[in-house]
């Protein structure tokens, strides 16, 4: 982990001159778009007390639809990389993210335990969002690569389904074997046997939860219905839930005007989680997304991919973790992981996390 | 009209532990129950203007005989009441044909 | 502050029958009544993850003084519970200004 | 009814060699397709227990929206049909619906009672589910015949909505009246009187039901801006509405997750309703099926035409039927008529159906 | 398992209110409330069909020991009965773990 | 206020031959399109005791898109305009609009109070109502210009927006002020308080309210993204949300369902608000549509803008003018309000007002 830290250090060191003015124009073509603009009105719009109350339904029915999208995008995608490549360019990408996913929640708990004092369980919670990740925030910095004329890999979506469970598992179950040991003289072996039972309902509940069922099934469906069927009837479908289309752009507005309305409550809860929080999220996303990057490069992406990549590993879950976490560890305090996650983390990637990591991306080499 | 005395227990509390203590309450020897989706503010949860992602509230009702209320209420007490935002309450009712709810 | 003691009467069945019964409720001599969705489960319906088709629930609620509280709780024993799924009970309220809820 | 089956044996003798491997083509066609996988995805994920949840509210809007649309790309049709041909094209195809609308719930009633042995109230309680029509099926059965480049005559959506009302009032007035005559010793007048307003109010709110008011409203809007409006000014409307949109295809695909999500959970009752219920939910619809293309081909329609007809008239309704059976049949069980509607019925058609009754169609002459 | 008596207090009423008197409950001694969406007919409003732009109304329901439950009744009664739609009653609670709901 | 209707008068007397016949025609052109019909069909299906139901989440969901539309594309054509002409063109036009926002709550309330003779609260509460706007009318007014080959100028969002809060403000300040005085003499000075705290409350949640937060946002958004972002990576933003496109269209016509289902409960309370409310409804929008079209043409709007600022300063606000009015002036009747607001100006305007707005403006000498 320190090692990491170490190894990002150098980055700063080298940005300068012309790479700090592309990156403000980089910035400004990133932040003056609808997408995170509606991100800043929901979020000034809390903060003033306005009116704007998005229905649950729509949030979750959007949801749905984001996470259905990127699935059946990706299944296509993959489709047409495996018609002409077979597995050889996917394997690598592959394994490095799935790596990537069992890394992230042990560098987060580290962080969190020995440098921040943190206690265990609030530690594994956090670790827990932070090893996996944000189907938003993969979206958002698909659409910032685009505009940047360096699309992503096709098989990108295929990633960001392979990095949604192993973090939050592997922190549940660190979490609830450290918890369970220091609890042991106290506990009674039933409300041991307790526990354990909600740790493996939860994790069979992360495994097959909304955003793994939908994207991974989608992705299937995208795959099988690119390889049957022919192109005319596909074109309905693609049209739907393409991720360049009118659709997916609009509902990402939408989606982000609701981000914004939570995180601006979340903001007053800065105080509560004191500095070491928010400066852990914004600086691990910074290592993590470095990790990414790096990680994605030494496999093969190309720049956009890399960025995505470095997003998404940098990203942490706000939608899948949380239930999860508060399920198996109760004694953490769900203000730290939620505010970490969704008031800092998630606007520090979308505002500044997503040019950073493209900045990154290409000092270590990708085109 | 003959009702039969039984006891309403009523249980709020977050969302993430209201389908298993509803689980729970019939292996307890409830015979049923209604669950339903509230807003809620108390001592350890707030009322969130965008309730989409912050902490959701339910409510959970139980007509049972009083031995399975106590154990209901112990149960719920015990296991949840440390960590969890909930509050539960009894209270009297008398119930129609009341007999088919006692297990 | 005056209270007067009324009657509540709580039914709990499936959707399809609770908005006749809130308006014969009505007819029997309540005042009003108030109705929300619920999930339920009992020993006649099963809670279903996709509630979109499957058996719906509803809670159905009259204040009223005893003599209505009796013919309602009759009128349904006898339409409804037989083939039905739904339970019905009563309960002690005290009701602020509770003489215009007698008609 | 005996004579409709002995009429449709000939039908299996001759599927042989060429027709059956056509029919398994077809079948891929049909099957590895985004809509039927997702209705496959939705079984899968609650026999696993996976954490996908529709909104109730998403699934209220795609059925409002796929009514409307029906309904408003049906007036269309009808309304250049009625300028070409007037009403000499569709009054056969009209009665010959009206009477396969009269004729399906008493077989099906006759089916259950008298070869089933099922009580009366249950019996008609399934024959008015069969009597009417599944506007999704017919969504999916009218994708199908796109696809296979036969599509339907324009106003098969004008057919879809005479099915909807008169197999449920049928089935509803003969269960209610066979089995008041059996109560007629036990039932005091009073009580006789309740059941019969139960019943009038049950009639009166399947014939102005949703998917009627929807169907039939929009339809009549679709005529009359068709004829009023200038082609410019129709297009955004015909644009949102329109069955072969990536709009009416997307919300398909979301409609058959959340009825492959509650057809998964009524797999369990399967166990429940028994042998014959399973082998009534296929077998019937084939009979109808037959029916509705001999009837079909009969008046005129086309191969497209009478396959849709076929798997309108095979289909069974599971969103206007089952609130109807319960006011005013309760004593019929409901996991009989609606496991047999949406756990049997509605997935052989789909996946088995309508290819079969395509090639029905075409055995029988249609082109 | 120690349960402790207090009061339940249910106020039904138009939407527009609700809100506020949650708030004002808690200024008068509450320590929580939990609130939910209903659907209501009585002698000032009436249910429609379409609830969209009609008055809704909500439920909102306090534990609380006798003392603040008159407060509570009592600002109701004056602030909201004459002009809105609304009801309100009292009825007895065993709460468990009762006294942290006394401030 | 009188002087209005003097001035008002000669257009009814100058009405005749070809203009009445343009009128019918373009009647008929406005009538028969699948927005008016689609509330024609929601008042039968309510009256005919229907069963059409819209979820009040879907109805949420389209409010909540109508506006960021209205708004996006709003800020969109601002900056356009504002890229050619500065803001030369429109400081006029905005003048205007902000000067009617304030007269219209006065002549309602004058006309309520003193001819209609209605309580202080309810003359306040009402003219709340008309002093605000509808942005469903704004749309309806806006499509049908477009269909007569009339576009509106590009700024007329921005000047639905102005007229958004203004005549809300002042109507509760006015009513609040006058029965406050009415009470002094019973009401306790703490009941006194409550009802002054009541009052900034409403007032401060009318200027943060939805649609304002939702319009004037966009606005902002469609603005700066106009400014920043290039023509490719805008497009799909636009084609989400403009408002020719099938999505605002097709969302129009399920609105309007709505509105007519819940217009068509109204229309039972039309006896209970008696003649003189019924008149009101009709004639006030004409009275405030003569003004909107005569100052907008001052203002030197084209015949589409005339007319669609005419059918806004017409219109009457339902969404946030009645909970705002319920919490401060609570002794007025809601039914008053809501039924002239609703099952008669809102209806009329749409069916009737618009085109007679268009002659209205075309009179004056719009182009
Ligand atoms: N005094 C109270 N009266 C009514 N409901 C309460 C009260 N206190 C708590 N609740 C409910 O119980 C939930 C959990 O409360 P708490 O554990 O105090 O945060 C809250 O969200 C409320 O819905
Ligand atoms: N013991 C119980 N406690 C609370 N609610 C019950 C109970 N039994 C049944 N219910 C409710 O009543 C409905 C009908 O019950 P049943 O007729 O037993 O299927 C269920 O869906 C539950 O919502
Ligand atoms: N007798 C009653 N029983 C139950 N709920 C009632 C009763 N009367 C009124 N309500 C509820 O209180 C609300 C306001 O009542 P009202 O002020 O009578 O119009 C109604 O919308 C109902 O939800
Ligand atoms: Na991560
Ligand atoms: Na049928
Ligand atoms: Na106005």
């Amino acid at each position: 982990m320190t090692l990491s830290i170490v190894a990002a250090l150098p980055l700063w060191a080298v940005v300068t001159g012309e790479q700090l003015s592309r990156m403000l124009e980089s910035l400004e073509r990133n932040l003056l778009t609808p997408i995170p603009l509606c991100f800043v009105l929901g979020i000034v719009c809390t903060r003033i007390h306005g009116g704007i109350k998005i229905p649950k339904e729509l949030y979750l029915s959007i949801a749905i639809f984001l996470l259905m999208s990127i699935g059946f995008v990706g299944g296509h995608e993959l489709a047409h990389e495996y018609q002409m490549h077979g597995v050889s360019t996917i394997w690598k990408p592959a394994l490095a993210t799935l790596f990537l996913g069992c890394l992230t929640p042990l560098t987060s708990f580290v962080v969190l335990r020995y440098i921040g004092g943190m206690s265990i369980a609030d530690s594994a919670g956090i670790a827990a969002h932070y090893g996996s990740t944000s189907a938003v925030t993969y979206a958002v910095a698909n659409s910032f690569v685009e505009q940047t004329n360096h699309p992503a890999n096709s098989f990108l979506p295929t990633l960001v389904t392979i990095l949604e469970c192993p973090g939050i598992a592997i922190a549940l179950v660190l979490g609830a074997g450290l918890s369970s040991r220091e609890r042991a003289a106290k506990a009674t072996p039933e409300r041991r046997h307790v526990r354990e039972s909600k740790l493996y309902e939860a994790l069979y509940e992360v495994i097959t939860g909304q955003s793994i069922m939908l994207m991974a099934g989608l992705l299937v469906i995208g795959f099988i219905s690119t390889m049957f069927m022919d192109d005319q009837a596909f074109q309905p479908f693609y049209e739907f839930f393409q991720s360049k289309g009118m659709l997916f752009r609009g509902a990402l507005c939408i989606f982000l005007l609701e981000m914004g309305l939570v995180a601006g409550e979340r903001l007053g809860d800065l105080v509560k989680v004191g500095p070491f929080l928010v400066a852990f999220g914004i600086l691990m996303p910074l290592v993590h997304g470095f990790l990414g990057a790096y990680f994605g490069h030494a496999a093969g992406l190309n720049l956009g991919g890399c960025t995505v990549l470095a997003a998404i590993v940098a990203s942490a879950s706000y939608i899948a973790a949380p239930p999860a976490v508060r399920l198996t560890l109760p004694e953490a305090n769900p203000t730290y992981s939620i505010t970490a996650a969704l008031a800092i983390t998630f606007p520090f990637n979308i505002a500044l996390g997503i040019p950073i990591y493209y900045e990154m991306a290409k000092w270590l080499g990708a085109t | 009209m003959h009702l039969y005395p039984l006891k309403l227990v009523t249980i709020v509390g977050e969302t993430v532990i209201m389908e298993d203590i509803a689980d729970e309450g019939l292996k307890l020897g409830a015979t049923g129950y209604t669950l339903s989706e509230v807003i809620g503010e108390g001592s350890r949860s707030a009322r969130t203007v965008a309730s989409t992602i912050g902490a959701k509230t339910m409510k959970l009702e139980f007509v049972v005989p009083m031995h399975v209320a106590e154990a209901i209420l112990t149960h719920v007490s015990h296991e949840y009441f440390e960590h969890y935002a909930c509050i539960a309450w009894l209270a009297d009712v008398q119930v129609v044909r009341g007999q088919q709810y006692i297990k």
